[in-house]
C-alpha cells in the first residue's frame, strides 16, 4: 500500500516530468536564438582588428560579461526557473504532484534540477563558443565555462523560488535583472554583493585579470556563496509550497 | 481516537443514511475504525477574501457512492481541494480517514483525485502520465500497474500518442486512470464524467458502482442529474456556500411534506378512479386532464400500496403511473430553490 | 372601440435586406481593431497610450510650422528659403519615436487580443477566411500608423510650402505630395507586417511587445555591433527592420538616407524580403486557426 | 474524410433535416471535422458536401453569412459589453450597421438578458455567457445555427433555461438549428431529429420519432429498498406464472413485462401487484431509447 514515498525516488520522477513539460520548441528556439545571437556578436568582435592584444582581451571580456552574462545567462535561467513550478501551477497540473504521499521538498528540487538541466545546455555551450569565437586566449574561455554554469545553478534556484512566489514571476524576474543587477548594484557595494552577476564577473576576474563590473571576491568566495543561494532559496520555495493554495 | 491537538470536531450529525438498507455492508477492511468515517466535514467555512466561499458546512461519508451537487459558483470545487488538502478551511476541520490531508501527506497515498481542470503533462504518452502518478504514489510495479488500470478506463496502454493531442473524453479517463491506479480507499471526481461520449458514459458509470459497492469511498460532483440518478441515490446539495441537504433522494422527496407529491395516472376511466381515491382520502388533489388523471398526495407510500387494489376492484386499467416531481430533477429544484 | 387599436408581434424579425458579404467583414473588423487600438469605446486608460504614440508624432510638425508661419509673416516669406530646406525623404524619420512605440505598443494589441479572447475561430464562422481576417488586421494597423507618420510629415511640407522653401510651382508640389504620401505608406507596410508578425507568436500582450522589440532592436544592435566592431560590410544593415524603411522612403524619392553604400536594388530586396517572411509567418500561425 | 492519420469521419452520408437535430456521440476529432466541413473551413478528403443548397468550399463566405455558431470553448473578450459584442459579430456577418444596432438589441431581449447586457462579458456567469453565444448565433437572421455542446459547463436550473431557449428558436423563431451533444437524455429532450455517431462511423440518423419510440408491453418499477427487490422477484415469478414474459435483472426493483394484448398486461400487472401488496412507484409504456440505438451499435 502507498508508504510515503523515497526523497529521491520522488525527486527524479518530478524531474522526469517538469523536464519534459519545460522542452516546449517555442522556448527552446527562441532562447536558443538568444544564444546565436550572442556568437555572431563574438564572432565579429573575434574577428575584428585591435590595436593591442590587451585591448582585445579587454573588449572581449567586455563581450562575454556585458552581453551573455547580462542578456543570455538570466533571461534563459528565469524564462525555464520560473517556468518549472509556474507553468504546473498556472495550469493545474501541480495537482499531480500535490496530492501524492510525498515530501513536496522534492518537488522544489525536482523543479530545480529540471530548470538547470535545461538551461546549462542552451547557456553554456554558446557562452563557451563565444569565447572561443573571440579568441582572446583560454583562460577567458575556461573562466566564461565556470562562471555561467555556477552562475546557471544560483539563478535557476532563485527563480524557481520566485515561480512559487508570485503569480508575475516573470516581471519580477525581469526587473531584478536589468533594474537591481543592471543598475542598482553598481551604484554601492552592499547592491554588488547582492548581485549574482558580480560573482559571476569575479571569477573571470580572478581567472583573466581584467577588471569587469561588479566584481569583488575571489573565485572560492564566488563559489560558495552561489552554494548558499542555492540552498536558500530552495527551502524557501519549498516553505512557501507547503502554505500554497493549489487549484 | 480525535487528535488531541485539532478542536474536538462536534459530534457529525447522524451520518446520512450510507447506503440504503439493502446494500450488504462492504467488507470490514482491515483497519477501518467503525466509528470514523471515511471522510469527515465539521463545522467548515473557507472565505477568500470578503467572498464566503463554504460556510459552517459538516457532513460525513460512509462507503458507497456519493454525489455532491450545487449550481455553479456553490463552493464545491472549493470543498473537494480542502479535503484533498490542496487548501486550507479558513475555520473548522477536514478529516479522509481521520487525517487532515493538508498535513499528513501519507493519507494523501489513499486518495483517488480526478480535477475538474483539464491540463495534463500534455508531453507524456497516457502509459508514461499513469506511471508518473504510480511512482509518486509509492507503488512498487509502477509498469504494470498503470497498463492495468488504463485497461479498466478502455484506453490502449501501447499508445505512444501524447496525452495532449487526446480528445475530451480520452484525457477525462486518463485523469480517471490516474486516480485509481493507487486503488484508494476515497476517490473524490469533480465532474468526472464531462466530455465522455455516450458509450463511455455508461461504462465509466458501472465502474463507479463497482468502486462504491466495492466499500470504496466515491464522491462524485456532477450537473448531470440523469448521469447522478443512475450513479446512486445519496446527495450532498450545497447552495450558496451552504449545506442544503444529505441522504437518499427519496428519503428527502419524503421529508417535504410542504410539497405534496404530484403523480400522473393514465387510465380508461379517470373520473371514476380519482372519485374513489378522494373518498378514501388516499389523494388530497385531483385534476382530470386529457389522457388521464393528476393526483396531489401527502402520504406517497400508502398511495403506492393502495393504487393497484382500488384499480382492480374498480376494474379500470392502470396504463400509466408517473410521479411528476419525485425525480432528483424536482428533489434538487426545491432544495435550491428556498 | 376604436377599429385601429393592435397588438404587434413583438417577435423575433427576419432580415432579408443586402448582406455586404467579405468586403463588409473586412471593413467592419478593421474599423473595430483601429477602434481597439486607439481605445475607442473602451475605458480611459487605453486611450492614454494612443493619445501619447500621436503626440508625440504630432508635437515636432506642430511646433515647426506654427514657428514657420508666425516667423514668415512678420519677416518675410524668403528669410528661411535656403537654411531650413531639408530634403523631403528627410521629414517622415522625424516620427521615429511615435512608430517605434506604435509597433511596440499599439500593433500587438490588434493581433495578441483576438487570439486570447477566442474571437479568431469565431470570425472564422463569419463570411471572414483566414487570409481577409490578417488583411482586415493589415489595413487597421497600417491605417493608424499611416496617421502616425503622414499627418505630421503633410504638416512639415504645408509649413515649408508657406515659408515658401517648399517645392515651387503648383504640379511640382503635387508630385512630391505623391511622393510623400506613397513612401510613407510603403514604409508603414513593411513596419506594420513586421510588428503583426512578431505579436502573432503569443497570446499575451507583454511577450507580445517583448518579442516585437527583441525583433525590432536585436536586430539593430547585433547589426551595428557587427559593423561597427566587427568591420562587417554596411550591406547587412539589410536584415535592419528599423532602417529599411526609411531609407525606402529616401530611394522613392531618388535621394539616400543614412545608408548611402547600401544599393537601392538591395533596399528594395530587403523591404520585400521582411515582408514576405511577415506574411509567411503569419500564414503560418494562421493556417490552423478554425472552429 | 481523413484527418491526419486518424479517420475522424468515416464516409459519412447524413441529410439533416429542418428543425432541431443532435449530433450525438461524435469524439473530439470527428465532431469539430464535422462542423468544419459545414462551415467550409475544411474540405472533405472524399464525397461532397451541400449546405443550404451551397456547397460550402465554393461559396464558404456566402454561406458563413447565413449560418450561426455557438462554440463550445467558453472564451470571450471579457473587457467588451455584451451588447457591442453581439452587434459587431451581426455586423461582421453581413447586416449594415444600423439594422445590426437593432437587431442585435432584439436578440439580447429573446435571449432573456434584460440590463445585464450593457457588463463586459468577463462579470457574467457561464449562464448569461451562454445566453449571449446564443444572442450572437440569432442576431444576424441565419437559415442555419451550429451550437457546439451548449450546455457544457451549465448547472441544472441554467441547463433547463438554455434548453427552453433552443427550442423557442426552433419553433418560434423558425431558425434550424444542430447541436452537438454527448447527453443524450437532453437530445431526446429537445431535438426533433438525430445523427448519432460512433468512432467516426454512422450508427443511426432520423427523426427522433422513428428512432426511438413506444415499444409494447410496460416497464414496472416498485419502491427502493430491499423489501421492494423482495416484492419485485414475487411479483416477477407471478407473472411468469401468467405467461407474461419478464425482464428483469434483480439487482434493482424495476422490470419489463410484455405479453399478448396491452390491456391484458397492464391489467396482469395491476392484479399481481395487489395481491402481492407491493408498493407501486411507476407503470410507463415500454420505450426504445437512444441510450439502446447505441447499445446495439457497439
Amino acid at each position: 500500500m502507498a508508504g510515503s514515498v523515497g526523497l529521491v525516488r520522488s525527486t527524479v520522477v518530478v524531474f522526469r516530468v517538469l523536464l519534459g513539460q519545460l522542452r516546449s520548441p517555442a522556448r527552446l528556439t527562441g532562447l536558443g536564438l538568444l544564444g546565436v545571437l550572442s556568437m555572431v556578436i563574438s564572432w565579429s568582435v573575434g574577428s575584428g582588428a585591435d590595436p593591442s592584444p590587451v585591448q582585445h582581451l579587454d573588449n572581449a571580456t567586455g563581450v562575454i560579461t556585458l552581453f551573455t552574462f547580462t542578456l543570455v545567462l538570466p533571461v534563459i535561467a528565469l524564462i525555464f526557473g520560473v517556468g518549472a513550478l509556474g507553468d504546473a501551477r498556472d495550469d493545474g497540473t501541480l495537482v499531480y504532484l500535490w496530492v501524492r504521499p510525498l515530501n513536496q521538498i522534492s518537488v522544489v528540487f525536482g523543479a530545480w534540477l529540471a530548470a538547470t538541466v535545461i538551461s546549462l545546455p542552451l547557456i553554456v555551450i554558446p557562452a563557451a563558443l563565444s569565447a572561443l569565437l573571440l579568441d582572446a586566449g583560454s583562460e577567458l574561455v575556461m573562466a566564461t565555462l565556470v562562471a555561467s554554469a555556477l552562475a546557471v545553478v544560483a539563478y535557476s534556484a532563485v527563480f524557481v523560488m520566485l515561480g512559487i512566489l508570485s503569480r508575475f514571476a516573470v516581471v519580477l524576474g525581469l526587473v531584478y535583472v536589468l533594474l537591481w543587477e543592471g543598475v542598482v548594484a553598481s551604484l554601492g557595494s552592499i547592491g554588488a554583493k547582492m548581485a549574482l552577476r558580480g560573482y559571476a564577473n569575479s571569477i573571470v576576474t580572478s581567472r583573466t585579470g581584467v577588471r569587469t563590473e561588479l566584481a569583488n571576491s575571489a573565485e572560492s568566495t564566488s563559489i560558495i556563496i552561489f552554494a548558499i543561494v542555492t540552498v536558500v532559496a530552495l527551502l524557501l520555495a519549498a516553505a512557501r509550497l507547503a502554505t500554497l493554495e493549489v487549484d | 481516537m480525535a487528535d488531541s491537538s485539532l478542536p474536538p470536531p462536534p459530534p457529525p450529525p447522524a451520518p446520512p443514511v450510507g447506503q440504503p438498507a439493502d446494500h450488504v455492508p462492504p467488507p470490514p477492511s482491515a483497519d477501518s475504525r467503525i466509528e470514523t468515517p471515511l471522510v469527515g466535514v465539521y463545522g467548515v467555512t473557507k472565505a477568500f477574501g470578503d467572498v464566503v466561499a463554504v460556510s459552517d458546512v459538516s457532513f460525513t461519508v460512509g462507503p458507497g457512492i456519493t454525489a455532491l451537487l450545487g449550481p455553479n459558483g456553490a463552493g464545491k470545487s472549493t470543498l473537494f481541494r480542502m479535503l484533498c488538502g490542496l487548501a486550507a478551511p479558513s475555520q473548522g476541520t477536514v478529516q479522509i480517514l481521520g487525517k487532515d490531508a493538508r498535513r499528513d501527506t501519507a493519507v494523501r497515498g489513499r486518495i483517488g483525485l480526478v480535477p475538474q481542470q483539464d491540463a495534463l503533462f500534455d508531453r507524456l504518452s497516457a502509459q508514461a502520465f499513469v506511471e508518473v502518478a504510480a511512482i509518486t504514489h509509492g507503488l512498487d510495479r509502477p509498469r504494470e500497474r498503470a497498463a492495468e488500470v488504463l485497461g479498466v478506463v478502455d484506453l490502449d496502454p501501447g499508445e505512444r500518442k501524447p496525452v495532449g493531442a487526446y480528445s475530451k473524453g480520452m484525457r477525462q479517463r486518463v485523469k480517471l486512470a490516474a486516480a485509481l491506479v493507487n486503488d484508494p480507499d476515497v476517490i473524490i471526481a469533480d465532474e468526472p464524467l464531462n466530455g465522455l461520449d455516450p458509450v463511455q458514459r455508461k461504462r465509466m458509470i458501472a465502474l463507479f458502482r463497482e468502486l462504491g459497492e466495492s466499500g470504496k469511498c466515491v464522491l462524485v460532483s456532477s450537473h448531470v442529474l440523469d448521469e447522478v440518478a443512475r450513479l446512486g441515490s445519496d446527495i450532498l446539495v450545497i447552495a450558496q456556500g451552504r449545506l442544503a441537504a444529505t441522504g437518499n433522494f427519496h428519503d428527502l422527496r419524503a421529508l417535504m411534506d410542504d410539497r405534496p407529491h404530484r403523480i400522473h395516472i393514465a387510465t380508461n376511466d379517470p373520473r371514476a378512479l380519482g372519485a374513489e381515491l378522494l373518498r378514501r382520502a388516499i389523494a388530497d388533489g385531483v385534476r382530470v386532464i386529457e389522457d388521464g388523471v393528476e393526483f396531489d398526495t401527502t402520504d406517497i407510500e400508502a398511495f403506492g400500496l393502495a393504487i393497484a387494489p382500488v384499480a382492480r376492484e374498480l376494474d379500470v386499467h392502470l396504463n400509466g403511473l408517473v410521479p411528476l416531481d419525485d425525480d432528483l430533477e424536482s428533489v434538487f429544484r426545491y432544495l435550491v430553490e428556498r | 372601440m376604436s377599429g385601429d387599436a393592435q397588438i404587434l408581434d413583438r417577435g423575433y424579425r427576419r432580415f432579408d435586406g443586402e448582406r455586404s458579404g467579405v468586403a463588409g467583414a473586412v471593413r467592419s473588423v478593421s474599423w473595430h481593431t483601429t477602434r481597439g487600438m486607439l481605445g475607442l469605446g473602451r475605458k480611459f486608460r487605453f486611450k492614454i497610450v494612443p493619445l501619447l504614440i500621436i503626440l508625440i508624432g504630432f508635437l515636432p510638425a506642430i511646433g515647426f510650422a506654427a514657428f514657420v508661419i508666425i516667423a514668415s509673416t512678420f519677416a518675410g516669406a524668403d528669410l528661411f528659403a535656403d537654411e531650413i530646406a531639408p530634403e523631403y525623404w528627410e521629414l517622415a524619420p522625424q516620427s521615429i519615436p511615435s512608430i517605434v512605440l506604435f509597433i511596440a505598443l499599439m500593433a500587438p494589441d490588434a493581433i495578441v487580443r483576438d487570439r486570447r479572447d477566442g474571437m479568431v475561430s469565431l470570425y472564422l464562422t463569419t463570411p471572414l477566411s483566414r487570409w481577409s481576417y490578417i488583411f482586415s488586421k493589415f489595413i487597421a494597423v497600417v491605417g493608424v500608423l499611416a496617421i502616425v507618420v503622414l499627418v505630421p510629415t503633410l504638416l512639415f511640407l504645408i509649413a515649408l510650402t508657406f515659408a515658401s522653401a517648399g517645392p515651387d510651382g503648383f504640379v511640382d508640389w503635387i508630385v512630391v505630395f505623391i511622393r510623400t504620401v506613397g513612401s510613407g505608406l510603403a514604409a508603414c507596410l513593411v513596419y506594420a507586417a513586421v510588428s503583426m508578425a512578431a505579436s502573432s507568436l503569443t497570446d499575451r500582450r507583454s511577450f507580445a511587445t517583448a518579442i516585437v522589440i527583441l525583433t525590432f532592436f536585436g536586430t539593430l544592435t547585433t547589426v551595428g555591433i557587427m559593423i561597427d566592431v566587427g568591420d562587417a560590410s554596411t550591406t547587412w544593415q539589410m536584415l535592419n527592420p528599423v532602417v529599411m524603411p526609411l531609407e525606402l522612403i529616401a530611394r522613392m524619392f531618388g535621394g539616400s538616407g543614412e545608408f548611402p553604400e547600401v544599393g537601392t536594388a538591395n533596399v528594395y530586396l530587403a523591404n520585400a524580403g521582411w515582408l514576405a517572411a511577415s506574411g509567411g509567418l503569419l500564414w503560418w500561425r494562421y493556417k490552423d486557426a478554425g472552429v | 474524410m481523413v484527418f491526419g492519420t486518424h479517420r475522424a469521419l468515416d464516409s459519412l452520408d447524413v441529410e439533416v433535416q429542418p428543425g432541431v437535430t443532435g449530433l450525438v456521440g461524435a469524439n473530439g476529432a470527428g465532431k469539430t471535422t464535422f462542423m468544419s466541413i459545414v462551415l467550409g473551413l475544411r474540405a472533405a478528403t472524399e464525397g461532397s458536401v451541400t449546405v443550404l443548397g451551397k456547397d460550402p468550399r465554393r461559396d464558404g463566405a456566402e454561406l458563413r453569412s447565413l449560418v450561426g455558431f455557438g462554440a463550445e470553448r467558453n472564451v470571450f473578450p471579457d473587457d467588451m459589453p455584451a451588447s457591442d459584442f453581439v452587434k459587431h459579430l451581426t455586423e461582421v456577418r453581413g447586416v449594415p450597421r444600423s439594422e445590426a444596432k437593432s437587431r442585435s438589441s432584439d436578440a439580447l431581449w429573446l435571449v432573456g438578458l434584460g440590463e445585464e447586457r450593457f457588463r463586459p462579458l468577463g462579470t457574467m456567469s457561464t449562464g448569461q455567457r451562454q445566453r449571449v453565444k446564443l444572442a450572437q448565433a440569432i442576431a444576424a437572421d441565419p437559415s442555419l445555427i451550429l451550437l457546439d455542446e451548449p450546455t457544457d459547463g451549465l448547472d441544472p436550473a441554467q441547463r433547463d433555461e438554455i434548453l427552453a431557449l433552443i427550442r423557442q428558436v426552433s419553433t418560434e423563431f423558425g431558425i434550424d438549428i444542430m447541436l452537438s451533444s454527448h447527453l443524450l437524455e437532453e437530445v431526446e429532450r429537445v431535438c426533433d431529429s438525430v445523427v448519432a455517431i460512433d468512432a467516426g462511423r454512422l450508427i443511426a440518423q432520423g427523426r427522433l420519432v422513428d428512432l426511438v419510440g413506444d415499444l409494447s408491453g410496460v416497464s414496472v418499477e416498485l419502491v427502493d429498498g430491499s423489501d421492494g427487490l423482495v416484492a419485485a422477484s414475487a411479483v416477477v415469478a407471478a407473472l411468469r406464472s401468467l405467461g407474461m414474459d419478464v425482464e428483469f435483472d434483480g439487482e434493482r426493483p424495476r422490470f419489463e413485462v410484455d405479453g399478448p394484448g396491452p390491456e391484458r398486461v397492464v391489467d396482469a400487472v395491476r392484479d399481481v401487484v395487489a395481491s402481492e401488496g407491493a408498493q407501486l412507484r411507476r407503470i410507463e409504456p415500454r420505450r426504445r431509447r437512444l441510450e439502446d440505438l447505441f447499445e446495439a451499435a457497439t
